[in-house]
């Protein structure tokens, strides 16, 4: 199959007002196939936010793309001009950010907010927009999707407002949506009805998905195919239960150790100690000659601190930088 | 060199320029008062290296002015008679800072009297009285603005800090003060208060004034800022291990308000001064012959001086390095917050 | 309309509380009119006696200030000495002029400001930016005593324009356009002088408020939705900067009256200034008061109009989300 | 087994009072009952709203609850008046969400962790010093690190930083107000142990607030579930996970994510 998104070789950094710069994202590459959903897994400071915005060119001004190529249906973004990455951008490819509450105009009604997307994007008569906007937001809100259109940010619940943003995120009928936490704001039964709305949406608009999130069980029966980032590196990708079951890198590994166990495990195996990764993640700011994970990692080895592991293809389809499977 | 960051600059520009008007009796050459009938209204002297035989001197000089023939008010130099200017002169006798007596000025002339910028219609130098009329200004500006803050934290705290009722009735009488345009209540106050007194009531009478004109904007600042910091995590936590009201004040609370205050600080001085200049101008502030930058302006508002003397415009320009020192470091006192909120609430220079 | 009773009820608090205060201020005052009298050796103790009994200054605070509000509902607001006539007309004559130039002003400045504001905002960091900023901080450290002076003394030596006043002589007999013509020509200078001095307070508050919602996070979303530039700087960036615009729209009309007062007084413009200045130098009370009040409800009517605006422009005040 | 805190039917009512309106009252809290044994923990979790917070601030004696009565180590503080309570607060402790917020930023490590000593008045300069010190020790934070600020300190360090500050006054009562919540997986894991470690060593009772269930059922020995300010349900931590009897504990576990790909409707390829 072709890959709907094809990301190579992405140099990130962001450069401080006295010039000095500090990687974030470092060499970073993977593709998303048509209607597949990626999870990119990572904790805070390893560049998943920064990866969501360079993919769609919003990074903040301080931020500098330095290198690779951004490969979408057809075009590469990092070459677009201005107008062709308007014309991507809310059509092509939609964004759900992870706060809704500050992502929605706070003076503007809801329908209009949703229907300025399309008008963005499409030619049509005013009638045909609003029939066209209450039709979108039927598709989030079953119940009450012209209540809604009615009312403004501040007037609905942090769920309603995420569901909001993920219908203009599919209004013009996109290939990609990428989606930067959008649960970690919520409560956990409002996070299953996000992630289920997501399950549906899906399948009904065969649309390819990128999941960015801290928290690995959310991947789990969700992403087909799971990137793991540490201090800006690809450090795992392969299926989603490969990576989560039996992960390869020594810091997923560690990560998945630490996740307290589910409830179907024995009760005395719940209150024993959690297998924890010592140390800090490491200070990017600081350059480093070998692996990110080196000072934390209990399989180091001598190469480890002098040269930055290659990604192994354990299978097809499974990949980990780590010496630890050869060169 | 020592590296000074962003608005230690200023501060340090703002200190130097006050130094200057702080000393006034050594930089200036003549007592502000002492009056010379023969020379009223002289524009400002010339100072020539170049003579008019075209010989070049080293010590600058000038030359002695005499009225023109026919006229009573126009003068022209008198070419014979030049007279070379002198540096660490014996002059008038001062007190530096108010304390040390000195004679010695930083320049001056034997033969005749220089007037750099020009004479006043007693003929009085106006070098001198800018520089002498500017420590009148600034300590009224100061002394006003320490004042106002002073209330202001008061106040502000108090409401914060209590919330209640005591907050409500606190901030409402500070709406009271701020629904009046502030020149107004300026002009209000004063006209409330005895009209003819002595320079130095005067002085008093308008710190006073100027200093309850203004707490209610700082009064409310602080109050926010006290009040958001009462509810933060960590004034809770403190109070979670038996901290007092007086303890959480000191070491939590008030720390918050510093660069607010210091910010405020650096906007409420020069609105100060120009209020003061404002009363003077007016006749409302210190009476002559003690002279403010007000009142030096104040003769401008006869027509004939407006046409005729331009340099007795010259007192106004004396406080635009002030001002631009004051903008100055509240701008990078601001820029150090790192909001340019406080920028907004402060609402730039004047109310 | 909860909204409009409650702002309504508090600025009519607002003005009963400055009435007050002012009579409050008052009373500790040493001195008045007829204290000034009694320095005059032509009139006799006895004659300022009786003026003070007959204006009833020798009665407490409250029957005074019940006297004054009692005048006040019938049209006069006390009773000015030096004027020997009621305080009401000769403040209405004055208060109109200095409206008339206050409002200009505001007009003028606003129509300046918005778009200088929204043009340094967009460029942050970038020439015009710059340049603007640079301007607004030249301008802001010229008050407006020594701008309205130096103006006048521009205006003097160039003879470009009247150099005070509002008529020019022969005012009567001139025609309705001509008589437009000539106090427009007169406005001309304190117009600009307060202006000039408004201007930059005004530019750098609508280039924070702009910026700051330029760096929003529901921009960004916006953005990543496609929605062109334009419709993002003047559709969603406008609206969401209303509020603190229209709140300064309130503090500019408290600035641009502040500075009319000393501009009227350099520029004998015949407004309130002059009139509240010969006042405080006669301690003709009761003008001195009524001046400060009718600043003070031209201020409050501004903030009014204000919330007017706020709570047309922002739904978080109609549907009373931001009640607390 | 020796309750260390008892609560019995308290209530919290918001009153705000309003110019033109009539009082509107909130309820927090309604008839709420639970007790801790000593040494032990008892998870509370609950959805935002459901009045989690406002319970932690009753406990820890920063509110007063509008009735009812709250018994720790054997004394009633709920009739206390401020004074005594201020001798009552050093022996419950509050850990916040957010380190970020409750460190004084302009403070030290150091400072930040004798702080509380330095009110009590206990120990003199070095003694207090020592003790910080050994704080941080026990907390795993680096002795070269005390002298830096709060605010150089990642997420997960100054999350230790506060536990060390609310262990420095040796409290019987620590009371964790979703402590673990803002963190990172893997740093969440260290924090629990470090607590777990404490709770070994120092016998020390815990309150864990959270909506987490999987780390309430990892750490507590009893869970409380609550909602809209009641608590609906309490037990043995693994009967209320293993057998909820309320709707709401129900939908609360079938909320929590899971690592096994099964608990999942099969995706259709």
């Amino acid at each position: 199959m072709i890959s709907l998104l094809q990301v190579q070789d992405l140099h990130v950094a962001y450069i401080s007002g006295a010039g000095k710069v500090s990687p974030a994202l470092e060499g970073v590459s993977f593709d998303v196939l048509p209607g597949e959903t990626l999870g990119v897994l990572g904790e805070s400071g390893s560049g998943k936010s920064t990866l969501a915005l360079a993919l769609v060119r919003l990074l903040p001004g301080n931020a500098e793309i330095q290198k690779g190529a951004i490969q979408f249906e057809g075009q590469d973004l990092l070459r677009a001009r201005p107008r062709a990455l308007e014309r991507v951008r809310g059509a092509r490819i939609g964004l759900v950010f992870q706060e809704p509450s500050l992502a929605l105009h706070p003076t503007i009604r809801i329908g209009k907010q949703v229907s300025d997307v399309l008008a963005a994007h499409e030619a049509a008569s005013r009638a045909a927009r609003h029939q066209k906007t209450l039709q979108l937001l039927r598709e989030v809100f079953p119940a009450d999707a012209s209540r809604i259109a009615d009312s403004y940010p501040h007037q609905l619940s942090g769920g309603q407002q995420q569901r909001v943003l993920i219908a203009q995120a599919i209004a013009c009928g996109p290939s990609l949506i990428i989606a930067d936490e959008p649960t970690a704001s919520l409560d956990p039964t409002t996070q299953q009805e996000i992630l289920e709305l997501f399950r549906m949406l899906r399948e009904k608009f065969n649309l390819s998905l990128i999941l960015i999130t801290h928290n690995p069980p959310l991947l789990a029966g969700l992403a087909d195919r799971v990137l793991v980032l540490y201090a800006g590196k690809v450090v795992e990708i392969g299926p989603t239960e490969q990576v989560l079951g039996s992960p390869q890198h020594p810091y997923t590994h560690a990560l998945m150790q630490s996740v307290p166990p589910g409830l179907d495990e024995p009760a005395k195996d719940r209150k024993s100690r959690l297998r924890v990764i010592p140390g800090e993640a490491p200070n990017l700011a600081v350059l480093m000659n070998g692996c990110r994970f080196e000072s934390r990692c209990t399989d180091r080895m001598e190469q480890c601190a002098e040269r930055e592991p290659p990604a192994v293809a354990m299978s097809e389809v499974h990949a980990v930088s780590c010496f630890k499977y050869g060169e | 060199m020592i590296q000074l960051s962003g608005w230690k600059r200023w501060l340090l520009a703002i200190v130097v320029l006050h130094g200057i008007v702080a000393c006034a009796g050594f930089f200036a050459p003549y007592d502000p008062t002492e009056q010379d009938r023969e020379h009223p209204y002289l524009p400002p002297m010339r100072i020539h290296l170049v003579d008019t035989q075209g010989h070049f001197h080293f010590r600058p000089f000038f030359y002695a002015e005499q009225l023109r023939v026919g006229s009573f008010d126009q003068f022209e130099e008198h070419s014979q008679q030049a007279i070379p200017l002198r540096f660490f002169v014996t002059g008038a006798r001062y007190d530096l800072l108010g304390l040390l007596p000195f004679r010695t000025h930083l320049f001056g002339a034997e033969a005749s009297r220089v007037y750099l910028l020009g004479s006043d219609a007693y003929g009085r130098d106006q070098l001198s009285r800018i520089l002498y009329g500017g420590q009148i200004s600034l300590l009224a500006g100061m002394l006003g603005a320490g004042l106002t803050l002073l209330i202001g934290v008061l106040i502000g705290a108090t409401a914060g800090y209590l919330g209640g009722w005591r907050d409500g009735l606190l901030m409402r009488v500070a709406e009271l003060f701020m629904a009046l345009p502030w020149l107004y209540l300026l002009f209000a106050l004063r006209a409330f208060l005895p009209l003819s007194v002595s320079p130095v009531q005067a002085f008093f009478l308008i710190i006073l004034v100027i200093g309850a004109v203004g707490w209610a904007r700082p009064a409310r600042l602080v109050r926010g800022v006290v009040l958001s910091a009462r509810e933060r995590d960590f004034v809770r936590a403190a109070r979670g291990f038996g901290a007092t009201d007086s303890y959480l004040l000191r070491r939590h609370i008030l720390p918050e308000t510093s660069s607010v205050i210091l910010t405020q600080a650096a906007i409420l001085v020069p609105q100060f001064v120009l209020a003061e200049m404002t009363l003077s101008f007016l006749g409302l502030g210190v009476p002559e012959p003690v002279p403010s930058w007000g009142s030096l302006l104040a003769s401008l508002q006869q027509y004939s001086v407006l046409v005729s003397y331009w340099w007795m415009y010259l007192p106004a320009l004396a406080i635009v390095p002030f001002f631009l020192g004051y903008l100055g470091l509240a701008s990078a006192l601001q820029q150090d917050a790192g909001t340019e909120k406080i920028v907004r609430t402060a609402g730039g220079s004047r109310w | 309309m909860r909204y409009f009773l409650r702002r309504w009820m508090q600025a009519v608090f607002l003005l009963i509380g400055v009435s007050i205060l002012t009579f409050l201020f008052s009373a500790i005052a040493p001195g008045n009119y007829f204290d000034e009298m009694r320095l005059n050796p032509q009139i006799s103790p006895e004659t300022v006696a009786a003026l003070r009994a007959q204006y009833q200054l020798d009665r407490p605070l409250p029957v005074r200030y019940a006297r004054w509000v009692n005048s006040l509902l019938h049209g006069e607001m006390g009773f000015s000495f030096a004027n020997n006539s009621p305080v009401a007309p000769l403040l209405w004559a004055r208060a109109r002029n200095t409206l008339l130039l206050t409002l200009t002003a505001t007009l003028i400045a606003w129509a300046l400001a918005l778009p200088l504001g929204i043009w340094s905002a967009e460029t942050r960091g970038r020439l015009p930016d710059r340049a603007l900023s640079g301007a607004t901080a030249a301008l802001l450290v010229i008050p407006e005593l020594v701008l309205a002076l130096g103006l006048l003394i521009l205006a003097v030596r160039s003879g470009w324009f009247p150099t005070g006043g509002m008529f020019s002589v022969g005012f009567e007999i001139l025609s309705p356009m001509q008589k437009f013509r000539d106090v427009a020509w007169h406005m001309e200078l304190p117009v600009l002088a307060l202006v000039l001095s408004a201007l930059p307070i005004l530019v750098r508050h609508v280039r924070a408020a702009v910026a700051e919602v330029l760096d929003a996070p529901f921009l960004r979303a916006a953005a990543s939705h496609g929605i062109p530039q334009r419709t993002l700087h003047y559709k969603y960036a406008l609206r969401a900067a209303a509020n603190p615009l229209i709140s300064l729209f309130g503090f500019s009309l408290g600035v641009l009256l502040s500075g009319s007062l000393l501009v009227e007084v350099v520029m004998s413009w015949p407004g309130l200034g002059p009139l509240l200045l010969e006042a405080i130098l006669a301690r003709d009370l009761y003008v001195v008061i009524g001046g400060v009040l009718c600043s003070t409800i031209f201020l409050v009517a501004g903030n009014f109009f204000a919330d007017v605006l706020m709570y047309w422009a922002d739904p978080r005040i109609r549907t009373g989300a931001a009640a607390k | 087994m020796d309750r260390l805190l008892i609560v019995e039917k308290i209530e919290k009512r918001y009153g705000r009072a309003h110019v033109l309106g009539a009082k509107q009252e909130v309820t927090a809290l309604l008839d709420v009952s639970f007790s801790i044994g000593r040494g032990s923990t008892l998870a509370l979790v609950g959805e935002s709203g459901s009045g989690k917070s406002t319970l932690a601030l009753c406990i820890a004696c920063l509110e007063r609850p509008t009735s009812g009565k709250i018994v720790f180590n054997r004394n009633e503080i709920t009739v206390l008046d401020e004074k005594q309570l201020r001798e009552v607060r050093p022996q419950i402790q509050l850990v916040f969400q957010d380190p970020a917020r409750s460190l004084n930023p302009r403070f030290s490590a150091l400072e930040l962790v004798s702080e509380p000593l330095l009110v009590q008045g206990r120990l003199d300069k070095r003694e207090r010093e020592a003790r910080a010190r050994a704080l941080l020790g026990q907390v795993g934070i680096p002795q070269e690190k005390a002298l830096q600020r709060a605010e150089e300190f990642s997420g997960g360090q100054r999350q230790r930083l506060a536990i060390a500050r609310a262990l420095s006054l040796e409290p019987k009562l620590l009371i964790l107000d979703e402590a673990l919540s803002a963190l990172d997986c893997s740093v969440q894991a260290q924090i629990a142990n470090l607590l777990m470690e404490l709770q070994g060593r120092l016998g020390l009772t815990y309150l864990f607030i959270t909506h987490d269930f999987a780390m309430a059922g990892h750490l507590a020995h009893e869970i409380a579930v609550m909602e809209q300010g009641r608590v609906v349900e309490i037990g043995a931590a693994d009967e209320v996970l293993g057998t909820p009897n309320q709707e709401v504990t129900r939908r609360l576990i079938a909320a929590m994510p899971r690592l096994t790909a099964e608990a999942h409707a099969p995706r259709a390829v």
